[in-house]
């Protein structure tokens, strides 16, 4: 459990996050930062890429020439197909995640509790117009959720909360939370999920501890 | 059979004022367009739609919401960067909004086409938006009981429709569009080419002719433009071609 | 409302209950005398029949070459496939039933009561292997349900009768009764369901009447 | 990615002593012959198997029951006129049968691979197999609660799967498959002819590989004999090929 010096960049928690999905998994990649996770899977890692919006198999953005504005993702981007894909109706799309059959599903987070409650839809501003698209099913379908934010809000407060304050998307849902400062655990034990600090960067263990509220499991 | 029509307008024409539509699509994906200008132009109002998203920018349902045409929205996206039709209406409180998680969204219209009362869903349960609703747990698992959400009118965008109904669509086009035709009264839709029964391959149909009452051929890729190849489409004998 | 002077031939039967299918209907057919009235759809009528295995469009009955036993019927006959077929899976199947699709069921019965209600699937007996099928999907399924039946059991009795005693299919789902002796219409009228005659055969609508434990709607 | 294997015998090997086993097939179409034979000569007892029928004539799972194998059926229509050896079990009190109209059969394994929890179905409502069941009025309608049916393993037939489990299937033999493939936690299927990832087009996919896990070939039309075309299969380039 040794740190770097540094703190991550995006791009190096993107290939943290792909350096851990096993071989051969079915993934989903949520809109924003998990996106990039996808530069980082290696051809040997045989990840299949899920998008909710009816297609397994997904390949890279598309560019110039072949972009199809009927081939996209669920940020609406322009996408590829490769070999071995299939596509099929929204219904279909979202039992395939409903029903526990892919293996991840990366998604970005306002705040994530210590017993794995997400928050990632809404700020709960009065104002604001709600939108969840997929986040609900998304949060609770899939084996393994692994959560890609900074560890600390603009403000310096932590997101790694004892009780989320933002309204949630699902509860005890997240497995993994890929951070700036550090990964951590969400894990099962004795009935209750305890939260682990499995790798720091850039801070020791002790001063992570230190700016959370949350007690870190051993 | 369903009916062929060149007219859009004669297409929408099932749409009454206070009706339920459903439209199909997942962004401009999937969408119909063409329809919903038909729509547009109908003047039907205080309308129910139920479509993923509500509008963007200055086309189809964005149009609708800026004419006032639309009560309420069921979707599970309304905000984007270019929803500025329904942001003005819902900022005026012009506008109704049932906010769906995708997934149940989905679901939900499934159900009203498959005869299902009801379900129990993981998806939403301890969220805001299951707040009220009946839980349950079973096996372990929480689940809220959602229901059925029909329509009166289905409008949706297809590739290819023969003239028993059959269709396919194209890519991830497909989207709401097969729940969507099996949910609605009645289900509009409007396809690049009208081909003859016999056409499409029975084991890579997608909507049965069924769920279909009503198809409008659309050349949205211009019109004369070769057909693009569709696994579904097969060559046909004389034999098994019926219809024209 | 007048009969002919002798009862119905099961082919006579299934010619009525064709002549009544409404042009260009979806219909299924149950396995055993229903499958008759396929002999007397006619072109014109655009008729298109559903197996509940997973088939729309469905032909006549296969023989010789033309015989494969993966294209088969509910009564595991082998089939044909007409133009505009189309295949789908069992879930998606009963969907179309279920979700009130198919504009006309046809099936056989032990008895049906004057409100409707459906007994053809188990005649109760202790000892016997109960089998259900397709049987309640396809009574409360589809927008009409025509039974065809005999009027009489062999012992004399009338299967159309006030309560059904043999096990019930489903509950106030029949439409239309085509018997030997008759056509019966299962209306809805003030909110009660009532049993009309609307076509005697062989017998006069008195003697009928007389037959019966169930009253008659003029 | 699917395992793939040239042994039936280790095809079913992920079927233990009390398993559920799900079983494709209506009659014998899509019925997995050979991974049942294989089943068979693995030993596993105290199986509980959710199939539409209880076996016919002397094969397939009809050998399973006579052999006292199978604890319990769950299937629609267990009575055939060659249904012998499920009779005798019966009949001696030697098996269990859970009968369930064939459309909440189907419903059931479609809910558990989709992730719901129960599912309000009007089949059945007021009958002897909804007796002690949990009911509701919805709308005006009468519904009966019924809940997902899983399995550990599925076994079932395809006409072609390519190396990433994608799966296409042949006419009537679809029946079961693809709701059973998403509701068992390990899916096996036997098909005639594996092909190479990129030779099925994704527009006619019917079963996606994320739910197959071990794949074997059995040509039950004949060794050597040339597939029969399916519209699915598709004349692939060089760059699309992937996988042998």
């Amino acid at each position: 459990m040794s740190g770097t010096g540094t703190r991550l960049s995006r791009q190096e928690l993107a290939r943290l996050v792909a350096r851990d999905i096993a071989p051969g998994s079915y993934v989903n990649l949520g809109i924003g930062q998990p996106t990039m996770v996808a530069d980082y899977l290696t051809a040997e890692q045989h990840v299949t890429l899920h998008t909710e919006n009816g297609m397994l198999g997904m390949g890279p953005q598309a560019h110039g020439d072949r972009i199809d504005d009927e081939l996209i993702n669920a940020g609406k981007i322009p996408v590829t197909e490769l070999p071995g894909a299939s596509y099929f109706h929204h219904a279909d799309s979202f039992a395939m995640m409903r029903g526990g059959h892919l293996d991840v599903c990366v998604l970005g987070a306002f705040q994530v509790s210590a017993s794995g409650d997400l928050a990632n839809w809404s700020t709960g501003a009065p104002d604001a117009i709600p939108a969840v698209g997929g986040a609900m099913d998304l949060a609770i379908g899939a084996k393994e959720v692994f959560v890609m934010m900074s560890l600390f809000a603009r403000d310096g407060t932590a997101k790694l909360v004892p009780e989320c304050t933002y309204p949630v998307t699902g509860l005890g849902c997240v497995t993994r939370v890929y951070t700036d400062c550090g990964v951590f655990h969400i894990l099962e034990q004795d009935g209750a999920r305890r939260l682990k600090l499995v790798e720091p960067y850039g801070l020791s263990a002790d001063q992570i501890q230190d700016q959370l509220e949350v007690e870190l499991s051993a | 059979m369903p009916e062929i029509t060149q007219s859009t307008a004669a297409a929408v024409a099932g749409v009454k004022d206070g009706s339920t539509v459903l439209m199909g699509g997942f962004g401009n994906a999937g969408q119909p367009m063409e329809l919903i200008d038909a729509l547009l132009d109908s003047g039907a109002r205080n309308l129910t739609v139920v479509s993923n998203n509500a509008g963007q920018g200055d086309a189809g349902l964005a149009l609708l919401i800026k004419e006032r045409r639309v009560r309420k929205v069921i979707c599970s996206f309304p905000r984007q960067s270019d929803s500025w039709h329904f942001d003005a209406a819902y900022g005026a409180g012009e506008i109704e909004l049932e906010l769906v998680p995708q997934g149940n969204l989905a679901e939900r219209l499934r159900a009203a086409g498959a005869g299902i009362g009801g379900f129990f869903t993981p998806t939403g349960y301890g969220t805001e938006l299951a707040a009220g609703k009946e839980t349950r747990q079973i096996e372990g698992r929480n689940y809220v009981l959602e229901h059925p959400l029909r329509g009166d009118v289905a409008l949706i965008k297809a590739l290819y429709a023969d003239h028993a109904g059959n269709l396919v669509y194209r890519k991830t086009a497909r989207n709401f569009g097969p729940v969507m035709a099996a949910a609605a009264a009645q289900t509009v839709v409007q396809v690049e080419q009208l081909l003859p029964t016999g056409s499409l391959d029975p084991e890579a149909v997608v909507t049965p002719g069924i769920y279909v009452d009503v198809v409008t051929v659309v050349a949205t890729r211009g019109a004369g433009a070769a057909p693009e190849p569709h696994p579904a489409v097969r060559e046909h004998t004389a034999e098994e071609m019926v219809g024209a």
